[in-house]
């Protein structure tokens, strides 16, 4: 059970090498197989080792710790393996049988699975970097999947700005190499806590968790290197947009909070820094959602701004707040990933993108309107869904400081305005469009709302089992809950027939507002530089 | 050999990645950004001096030069022609759809208009 | 300046001249040379790898760095400048008088050479014998840029190009002139998913 | 202009602080990882270049991603080059393909000459410098040459990348038999205390396998470019 991680990654890389080779009929039910042997190899993982995760610390080829390379688990990487498991039964399920070229798309697909997972698992600093790189590229080759002209543009703007944040992360690696003559996780924790640098005075140090804080920023796509998410969200497949707004964006995030952990003994104190560009992220995020016409960049700038929700919430040293945080990971990964999958559905059937055009969905298509419904009810924040709770979770955290809760506050109207916005589709007459009676898609979209609704309603025993922290003081039976959340919505319907229905200059402004790619470089050096004054220097 | 002339390299890097306004020109940008880092790295790993990382039988007086490093910028070089392979053939593609290969105007074509 | 062996000067040396290469390669506007440039850099580089006592490293930047990126390079620049034409009409329209003289020769040359491409046109039977129907496919999917065909019973070419292309919008602008020559767009289409 | 004075401004803040850093790494800089590879590389792995010897033995991990790197990036490439039209090959009536006869002798005469070289750098992988990317990479050199004397050359890119994507299963399988033999993954599958004699037997055919799956790799990355559009 040692060498499971191994196995975790390694079973979809074979899968995917087998599927491309072999031109057999049925062969894509590979996936399948290879998907539930993961799934129950990592139940058995997690049952062998809950309460000792210490234990889950090996080196490959049983070399010292601090030269090979080494894997470990905590609950933090196995919550978030458990979810990526998740989140591509849902892909792989919903893209079954579907596709034209199923086996070049699936062996893409599952090699990026088992190169995230040894994203989640690995302790090594290089290693780490090696799959950043590794996913970077098999990102940019399936956003450009489809071969259309925007997709190609979105994939080469993706990979260029990225590569350059990696390679940011790199020259951390370099310093933190030769400050610490490791390039273990573990070890080089160990020694900034056992006091070796505790004067506060070591530069390297602190230069190198600025290059990796670059790094990682691009990656999750905070402001304001952002820019790159909404024009490759918006142009993918809806599965594969699903696929990377609901968790690839998040493995930026997971690596947020390892190297948090690793810095904890250098004492850098990174709550007010990350947190003012969180909120940043969310405003503007939001910002540019409410503008959009397009179904698909909408939802794509809604990450953006749950990315900056999220980050409000990690930017604590309180564990209650930094818990909603990493729990509205989990949230928005589901609904992300429902109103993605549901919004390709929508979209392939009235062969149209456009919000204002698409109109009788709720006659058209019943069912999948009532799991957008849920998918856009959790995403606003209702009682007895799942944002909710992360949602207030992070509220109570903040609600001592004023601005944080009117910031947070503000973005929700924002949230609510624009998917009141959205839910213009469903409204109409009926309209005769495309039949598409596709199995597998159903089932993915019902599973994923239903795990919506099932977290929203039994979040206090699943963090009580998983991270053992007790949020039992959030509870949607209270009539503020109900209170806010009402608010929220009238602001926001306000706010739509008031400013956006009509579409004013300023609106039509942000719309059009684009940043190249060379700015969008001068920003990421802006945005280190502001870093190194705040972390180093001041 | 001095890492500080490396750095420069690099932050010139950077500084091409943040004025140029063609497609290829950013791709040099990233090469030149990952030579200078492979470049400090081994730079850095050879600061007390020594011979190259192949032994006999006996270690060498003066020391070798770091292999980590070294080994690690072996990956970083395949890495580096990977990423330079699949933007430029990207490149090709993007010009052929939007005829031109300046980011400006490409990101300012709506598809479909 | 006791410690300044010969092996560090050069060492020196060379790292300006790594700054002087990047510096150039930078500021440089054209591609064609920036490939030299980048030959240089990458060997410079290598160099240097050897007197920093990694000799791994230098020879997979040299067969690496100084081969086969340039390589892709000069590919990937010269088919950038590549305008693809491909010929359906098949008269006197490319070719007048066995040479290349013809009036859309001429207007393509002159299209081409304006905004420093290279004309490349294609005359494949195969590609030529597709229906007129997959003419849209054939562009968005190939790099053809442009489809000349004759529609017969007006007497006028038809050049077909993609609307997402600046360079169709350009020829459009050039070939209000002729009145027997008309530029057709085709709009994308979005694949959906 | 005043973008760009604020732009080498904010480079000029990076490079202050890390001119500050480099006086802190030289007073902390520390060589554990040096003086343990250096002590006990040879004796562990059996490779006397030790940058062999963390490539194939102590972080085989990283290097079988590396080698994965390229099979992605082959596959993304020839995946983005294809296109549904059949027809490959096309003629171009303007195309000059035309080496010079100079060119053409001097290409026949260095190509056998590189080919050796890169068989050497892989096959002596272990005791001098070099291994199997390297040797791999410089293989393809030495293919690309061919192209100088044949431009239209065929080659079937379906078949190079099967045998390049068996290769890399076999590289895994290889990489990963020393579970069988000795309970540890992605390392030597002799014992730890073999020989070192018997240790080169698994680091030359490691890198064999390597050296040919980076040199198809890099020869499919080439023809597809040179075909792009053709």
């Amino acid at each position: 059970m040692l060498y499971a991680p191994i196995a975790l990654i390694f079973i979809p890389v074979f899968s995917a090498l087998v599927i491309y080779l072999v031109k057999a009929r049925f062969i894509h039910y590979l996936a399948l197989i290879a998907q539930a042997a993961m799934t129950v190899l990592a139940i058995l993982y997690y049952q062998t080792y809950t309460g000792n995760f210490a234990d889950t610390f090996f080196v490959i080829g049983g070399w010292d710790a601090r030269i090979g390379i080494s894997l470990i688990n905590d609950p933090l990487s196995l919550s978030f393996v458990f979810l990526s498991l998740f989140t591509w039964w849902m892909v792989l399920i919903y893209t079954f049988n579907t596709k034209q070229d199923n086996r070049t798309f699936l062996f893409f697909l599952m090699f990026l699975q088992g190169v995230f997972l040894g994203l989640l698992q690995t302790n090594d600093l290089f290693n780490m970097f090696v799959f950043l790189e590794l996913t970077t590229i098999i990102v940019t080759i399936l956003i450009a999947f489809k071969k259309a002209g925007d997709s190609f543009r979105a994939g080469i703007y993706y990979l260029l700005l990225n590569t350059s944040g990696v390679l940011m992360f790199l020259i951390g690696i370099i310093l933190l190499y030769f400050t610490f003559g490791t390039i273990n996780v573990n070890t080089i924790q160990e020694a900034m806590q056992a006091g070796v640098l505790v004067t506060g005075e070591e530069y390297a140090v602190r230069f190198a968790y600025v290059l990796l804080m670059a790094g990682i920023s691009v990656k999750a796509a905070l402001f304001p290197v952002f820019t790159w998410l909404p024009k490759a969200h918006g142009v993918a497949m809806s599965a594969i947009s699903g696929l990377l707004s609901g968790l690839v964006v998040k493995g930026g995030l997971y690596l947020f909070i390892r190297m948090n952990e690793m810095f904890a003994g250098a004492q850098i104190d990174y709550t007010l820094f990350f947190y003012v560009v969180g909120a940043l992220t969310a405003v503007i995020g939001v910002m540019f959602a409410l503008t959009q016409k397009d179904m698909k960049q909408v939802l794509a700038y809604h990450t953006i701004s749950q990315v900056g929700i999220v980050m409000m919430g990690l930017a604590h040293y309180d564990e209650q707040t930094a818990f909603g945080g990493l729990l509205h990971i989990f949230n928005h990964a589901l609904f992300k990933t429902l109103l993605f999958l549901g919004a390709g559905i929508i979209i392939k059937a009235y062969n149209n993108k456009k919000i204002k055009e698409i109109r009788g969905v709720m006659r058209t298509m019943p069912v999948v309107s009532i799991f957008m419904i849920v998918g856009m009810l959790s995403i606003t924040g209702a009682p007895f869904f799942n944002g909710f709770i992360s949602k207030s979770i992070i509220k109570y955290g903040i609600q001592a400081s004023g601005i944080k809760y009117w910031i947070l506050f503000i973005v929700n109207i924002g949230t609510a305005t624009s998917f009141i916005k959205m839910s213009q589709v469903f409204f109409g007459p009926k309209v005769m469009t495309l039949r598409i009676k596709e199995m597998g898609q159903r089932i993915a979209l019902m599973t994923l709302a239903f795990s919506c609704v099932i977290l929203g309603n039994l979040y206090i025993p699943i963090s009580e089992g998983f991270f053992g922290i007790d949020v039992s003081h959030v509870s949607a039976v209270k009539w503020e809950a109900f209170f806010d959340y009402a608010v929220a919505l009238i602001l926001g319907f306000c706010f739509y027939k008031l400013v956006i229905e009509k579409d004013p200059r300023a609106v039509r402004k942000i719309r059009e507002f684009n940043v190249s790619f060379e700015t969008a470089n001068y920003l990421f050096m802006l945005y280190v530089a502001v870093m190194v004054v705040y972390f180093v220097l001041l | 050999m001095n890492p500080l002339l490396t750095f420069v390299v690099i932050l010139i890097g950077f500084y091409g990645l943040s004025t140029s306004t063609n497609i290829i020109k950013s791709v040099f940008c990233v090469t030149i950004i990952e030579s200078g880092v492979i470049l400090l790295f081994l730079n850095l790993g050879n600061l007390d001096g020594g011979v190259i990382p192949v032994i006999g039988d006996t270690l060498p007086v003066g020391g070798i030069a770091d292999p980590l490093p070294q080994a690690l910028m072996i990956t970083t070089i395949v890495i580096g022609s990977t990423v330079t392979a699949l933007a430029l053939m990207l490149c090709i593609k993007v010009f052929h759809h939007y005829g031109t290969v300046e980011w400006a105007e490409i990101l300012s074509r709506e598809s479909g208009k | 300046m006791g410690n300044l062996d010969m092996l560090s000067l050069t060492a020196y040396a060379l790292q300006v001249l790594l700054i002087i290469m990047a510096v150039s390669i930078v500021v440089h506007k054209n591609n064609g040379t920036i490939i030299i440039l980048i030959t240089t850099f990458s060997l410079i580089t290598a160099s240097l790898y050897v007197i920093n006592k990694a000799p791994d490293v230098a020879i997979a930047e040299v067969a690496i760095g100084s081969a086969i990126i340039p390589l892709i390079y000069v590919i990937s620049i010269s088919r950038q400048r590549e305008f693809i034409v491909l010929d359906k009409a098949m008269d006197d329209f490319i070719i007048a008088d066995n040479a290349f003289t013809g009036v859309g020769y001429v207007l393509l040359k002159r299209f081409t050479d304006f905004y420093h491409l290279e004309l490349n046109i294609c005359n494949d039977v195969r590609l030529c014998s597709l229906g007129a129907g997959r003419d849209q496919l054939l562009c968005e999917q190939t790099n053809v840029d442009l489809i000349v065909s004759k529609d017969d019973e007006r007497n006028v070419y038809v050049l077909k190009g993609k609307a997402s292309s600046i360079l169709t919008y350009k020829l459009e602008a050039m070939a209000r002139d002729y009145d027997n020559i008309e530029v057709v767009k085709f709009k994308d289409r979005d694949f959906g998913d | 202009m005043i973008k760009q004075f604020v732009l080498i401004g904010l480079l000029a803040i990076l490079f202050a602080v890390f001119f500050v850093s480099m006086q802190d790494i030289q007073e902390l800089y520390n060589t554990f990882g040096k003086d343990y590879i250096a002590a006990s590389g040879f004796a562990d792995t059996g490779s006397r270049n030790l940058v062999t010897a963390i490539l194939l033995d102590y972080r085989l991990f990283d290097s079988l991603f590396e080698a994965g790197i390229l099979l992605i990036a082959v596959s993304g490439v020839i995946w983005i080059s294809k296109h549904e039209i059949e027809e490959k090959n096309a003629q171009f009536m303007l195309d000059k393909f035309n080496t010079p006869d100079l060119f053409v002798t001097f290409s026949r005469l260095v190509y056998p000459l590189m080919l050796a070289f890169g068989f050497y750098v892989i096959i002596n992988g272990h005791v001098s410098p070099g291994g199997g990317f390297q040797g791999g990479a410089i293989v393809a050199t030495a293919i690309l040459i061919l192209y100088y004397i044949d431009a239209d050359k065929e080659t079937n890119i379906g078949l190079i990348v099967t045998i390049e994507k068996i290769l890399y299963i076999a590289i895994l399988l290889v990489a990963s038999l020393s579970i069988v033999t000795r309970g540890e993954f992605f390392t030597n599958f002799f014992a730890l205390d073999a020989s070192a004699d018997t240790k080169a037997i698994y680091l030359v055919l490691l890198n064999v396998m390597i050296g040919m799956k980076v040199a198809l790799g890099l020869w499919t990355i080439f023809t597809a470019f040179l075909k792009e559009g053709r």
